[in-house]
């Protein structure tokens, strides 16, 4: 057995590689099945940022909580959401996740720390800081994490937030997943700052960038800041620069990307191809065992989308229950 | 045992009978402790009318002052609550909703159904509303139709001191999201009030005096405009029954139509504006659900469709009067009248 | 010369119209025009579906693409508008309404009455609105009432392209500012509509069908399954009467009264949640002002007390149906056909 | 005549002072009024702060706006509005200048380029955005100023539009009233970091701190700045610690505060005081020249409040007009 020169032991590399390869797979099969019409709403795709997603999980458990946004499959599955569930709630099925009611852009799990997918930009901000208050009040030890685009870097309630989880202190982090893409527009126009670290230190927070392409850059940035965060050292805001593989939803032409921008991301900057390259080339894994995983994610997303389709419909009844708790 | 007190102690109370209750109760908001950072005295403040005055002191870190970012903090409270805390927080006037409504209208609202049934947001978020303080259109609206429009949350507005204790327990301990208003001008306004500790139920509307010739459905401040306004209809021998809701949602449809069936008359009143209000919803709730009861036209007495004005003078036209309720009770007693 | 064009082509005539009409027409929001700053095309969305496109290209930099923060740059349409320009910000959904409310309800909506009636707010807000589109809880919502609540906003919901052309030319032009609902499930929808410019009047409600039976109003989508009820009803010997609302605030009273007065029956069909509606409000406002010309009570029709589930089957039983219309109708009708 | 080593002429020096003696005696007026019950509703004061409000209005004209706050009537005197129309709008009289529907928190005059005092924190940032996106579409060069204290300085209104203002390089100035105080709350409880020109440059925006006692200072500072906004040179903050003689509003025992704080600013920090000593020492304007100011001033204040108390008050019919342009 060779040495492992990465920060993680063997079986978490693979647990890493596993959850990155589950939610390629996930979402390239959506794009699929979109394209035949079968899935209704609007979808948004996670493929090509999994390494943010993987490298940030991989120092959670389930008393830590995230909140997501409309690209939220990503941080479902690392977070622990049953695939099947997910699958069938895109479907709109009763079996799914949230019965069917909340589709794509609405997946939670609470029972896993997964506060919710968020249709409305930088809602999660304000909900984590509470998570995160409510762990220290508890004094469990959670963590909250806050994901957000370059876009939503933009929301005021983004922006309160960071300065409330500074003066309060709270165990936030605060991860802007920069993709360089609001829908059309580039973060170049719509953000007046080069560095979110730059606007994390105008809130008192200190601030990192990562490729968010290379799992273990976002794995031991994040490391470092949960852990301080755990310890109650405050929060902390981590930028991954990273790359969507398709559209801002499905159905977008792409028109603004540039030329072959999308190849050249595909057979370059694909985050499950540089952790693959990396940990077989170092001989800590081998081609086999990725293979494995592979063939092993590639059945359980058919077996979820064959469970889905055949799943049953919410019935009428549905229609009116889960308004209220008692009312 | 019962005393006397004001609006503002009967919330002071049910906060820190809460609070010593369940571990899992907090209060957060601008200034409901003060004196955060500052040279002078710990709770300076207590809130900006003295609400929250002296809880500090007797629960220390669990009353939390927050920096002026609404949409931060109420989301925070919403986020705590979907996470196991109680927690109450302050949005002192409920005119400034419009820098937070998204994390009340599509987070916390929507949770439960969203996510399938699978949530829990038991928050309630303490406002001040209503007119007569001489604030002008920013702090001085009766927003409730707002909160009542949407699915998955619980509005509530006492008119009293003992209501106010009773139905702010309840709130606390329910389990869904809930907006509780405080009518400003009723803070100082006392009545006999239990020492211990009591709730009053969602959705139980409070017939403050009975009558059997004209229905007048109110909440809040108006409910005694209503009562002034029966005083004069008994002189001249009408005699109005009055309903206080207590809570516009859930409603108790049940005490409206009962009583629209005995008396066949309707008068809503409503501090709030006239479209889309309070008033108009009870009205056109019994015209198609009593409809063959009513003996004439329900109707509304509301604010009118303009701002809240500063002047005083201006002020207290904008108000529902008991002359007004007088006047449209007279309208829909009439006919009866005249037989 | 009239010619067949979608909802959406009609929108960005409208707004083409004016911009070479009058030159402080400028128009702004999301990925209105697309592709800001990236490598690719310019114009590249034309709007999340398209609306806008090609305006760019006439236009210029009178189009501007927004950072995703509504306060900002609504709140910034809304001073411009202060300032003499005539500005259409995109609020993509009006379900993000609640990150931006307040520049709405407080600033736009009161500053000619906060200021003694020296100033003017000519802006206008378009956003998408209802259910239909898969689109789930926060996406979906007809929030028209929290809009029509409020004193010093206008309102408008076309539910074709001829009136969506006539009502956005006049909502440019309207020295008030003006709420300007899409639905987006008729953006599609295509009917003869000028080449030329025309404007609509405000609270002039559109009598779309013609009948003496029962009054049916609505607006936007709903008023096409009205449509359909009537022809369902009309097999069974009634005739309804379809009235299309087109604009909320400032609302055409005397049309819908008129209405009643001939048919005596009234349903009021309306895609938001049930609670302080416009539903309730139209039901309302014709029981205390034509109380003696209803036959029956008057029916509501509206989506459920729920957020808008996800499932499809769950969203078509949601939205009002023509046969919810037809089983409110005979409600009304009942006892004139028993007769 | 003696040198006048001042960046303003001797006509400009009085006209400042004056400004400022209107607004303090506007103010301390207003105290003593207020304490015999004669004045309705919410008043916040600004004495103890006018250096601010004139120091930057100086550079104004009536083509530049500003929008203000809750603690407006400084800003509304310096802007060049009727100090007898605030006065009968305080009194909420049919002359004041919303015609008494306003009050203290909403005195505006268009005309002059006041957008309006306001109610609501941070509500005046996204609205001065807008001013100066009209001005740069007329090409008038009008520059907008939002002034706002501490406290909503942690509104998302008012960070989304420092972001806004960069991105479309918009001639704004950013003007954080820092009197320490939100209400009764310290802003070293609720900002999390000292300097909000660190916070500034977290939006692109370049900003300055200055002593907002010093008219001098804040005149220098905020030329510098509104001349290069004006110029197409962009938005800016500028950052003014002052301090607040009176409490948050009237009626505010205010026990936050340090002992003999108040005391010793009005001895030692009066911004009043402060200029009158420079200008006179340096000799350029007479002590007998501000003698005359000040009584002039009196006697403004005076007539302003006999003509407040003896106006007539609004009428039943104006409940209801002004709600719309055409309804
Ligand atoms: C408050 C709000 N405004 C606008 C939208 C519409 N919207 C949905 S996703 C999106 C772009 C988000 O860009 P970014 O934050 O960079 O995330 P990404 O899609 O790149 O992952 C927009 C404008 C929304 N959902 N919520
Ligand atoms: C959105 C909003 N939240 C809260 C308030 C209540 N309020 C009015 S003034 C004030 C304190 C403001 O402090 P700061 O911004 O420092 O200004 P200062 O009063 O010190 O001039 C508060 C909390 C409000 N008017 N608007
Ligand atoms: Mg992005
Ligand atoms: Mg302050």
């Amino acid at each position: 057995m060779t040495n492992n020169p990465f920060p993680l032991p063997k079986d978490e590399l693979l647990a890493a590689y596993r959850t990155m390869r589950t939610i390629r797979d996930f979402e390239e099969r959506l794009h699929v099945e979109f394209a035949k019409g079968d899935i209704p709403g609007f979808v948004h795709l996670y493929a090509g940022e999994e390494a943010c997603a993987a490298g940030i999980m991989s120092h959670l458990t389930d008393v830590d909580r995230i909140a997501s946004t409309h690209r939220g499959h990503g941080h479902c599955i690392a977070k622990g959401v049953d695939v099947h569930a997910m699958m069938a709630e895109i479907y709109g099925k009763a079996t799914g996740a949230c019965r069917g009611k909340g589709g794509s852009m609405h997946i939670a799990d609470l029972s896993k720390g997964m506060m919710g997918a968020n249709g409305i930009l930088g809602a999660g901000a304000p909900l984590i800081c509470g998570a995160a208050l409510a762990a220290k009040f508890r004094g469990d030890g959670g963590v909250g994490i806050t994901f957000f685009g370059d876009g939503a870097s933009n929301q005021g309630t983004v922006l309160e937030s960071m300065n409330l989880a500074a003066i309060w202190n709270l165990p936030v982090i605060f991860v802007v997943e920069n993709n360089g893409y609001a829908e059309s527009t580039s973060v170049d126009y719509a953000t007046a700052v080069d560095s979110y670290v730059d606007r994390a230190s105008g809130f008192g927070l200190p601030g990192v960038t990562v490729d968010g392409t290379d799992f273990f850059a976002v794995y031991e940035a994040a490391g470092e800041i949960i852990k301080r965060a755990r310890e109650g050292g405050g929060p902390a805001l981590l930028e991954c620069k990273m790359i969507r593989f398709f559209g801002h939803f499905e159905g977008d032409a792409q028109a603004y990307k540039a030329k072959g921008e999308n190849d050249y991301n595909r057979t370059n900057r694909d985050c499950l191809k540089i952790f693959a390259g990396r940990v077989t080339s170092a001989g800590v894994v081998s081609a086999a065992e990725i293979a494995l995983i592979d063939r092993e994610v590639a059945a359980l997303i058919d077996e979820a989308v064959g469970q889905a389709k055949g799943a049953p419909l919410p019935s009428a009844r549905d229609l009116l229950t889960d308004v209220y708790v008692a009312y | 045992m019962a005393r006397k007190i004001s609006m503002k102690q009967a919330i002071n109370e049910a906060l820190d009978l809460e609070m010593r209750r369940d571990p899992t109760v907090i209060v957060l908001g601008e200034d409901i402790v003060g004196g955060a950072g500052a040279p002078g005295e710990i709770d300076a403040w207590g809130g900006v009318l003295g609400v929250t005055k002296g809880l500090h002191a007797k629960h220390g870190n669990r009353l939390m002052d927050t920096p002026l970012s609404e949409s931060a903090y109420i989301g925070a409270a919403i986020g705590a609550a979907a996470c196991g805390m109680r927690p109450v927080a302050e949005l002192m006037f409920l005119d400034f909703m419009g820098v937070c409504f998204d994390q009340i209208l599509n987070q916390a609202a929507k949770f439960k159904y969203m996510f399938g049934g699978k949530a829990k947001t038991p928050v309630v978020i303490r406002a001040m509303v209503g007119a007569g303080f001489r604030a002008a259109a920013q702090h001085s609206q009766m927003l409730t139709p707002l909160f009542t429009h949407v699915p998955g949350l619980k509005v509530v507005c006492p008119s009293d001191a003992y209501d106010a204790k009773g139905l702010l327990i309840q709130a606390i301990r329910d389990d869904d999201p809930v907006i509780f208003c405080e009518h400003k001008a009723l803070y100082g306004s006392e009545c006999d009030v239990p020492e211990e500790s009591y709730a009053i139920p969602f959705a139980e509307a409070n017939v403050v005096r009975e009558g059997k010739d004209v229905t007048i459905v109110s909440y809040g401040l108006t409910v005694h405009r209503a009562l002034e306004a029966a005083e004069t209809l008994a002189k001249t021998g009408v005699q109005a029954e009055i309903i206080d809701l207590r809570t516009l949602s859930p409603i108790d449809w049940d005490t409206v139509i009962e009583s629209v069936e005995t008396t066949g008359r309707l008068v809503v009143v409503d501090e709030a504006n006239p479209r889309c209000s309070i008033a108009g919803d009870v009205a056109a709730h019994v015209a198609q659900n009593a409809f063959g009861a009513l003996k004439a036209a329900p109707q509304m007495v509301t604010a009118p469709h303009t701002p809240v004005p500063f002047s005083p003078v201006l002020e207290d036209l904008y108000i529902p009067s008991a002359d007004a309720i007088v006047a449209a009770a007279n309208k829909t007693t009439a006919r009866a009248l005249a037989a």
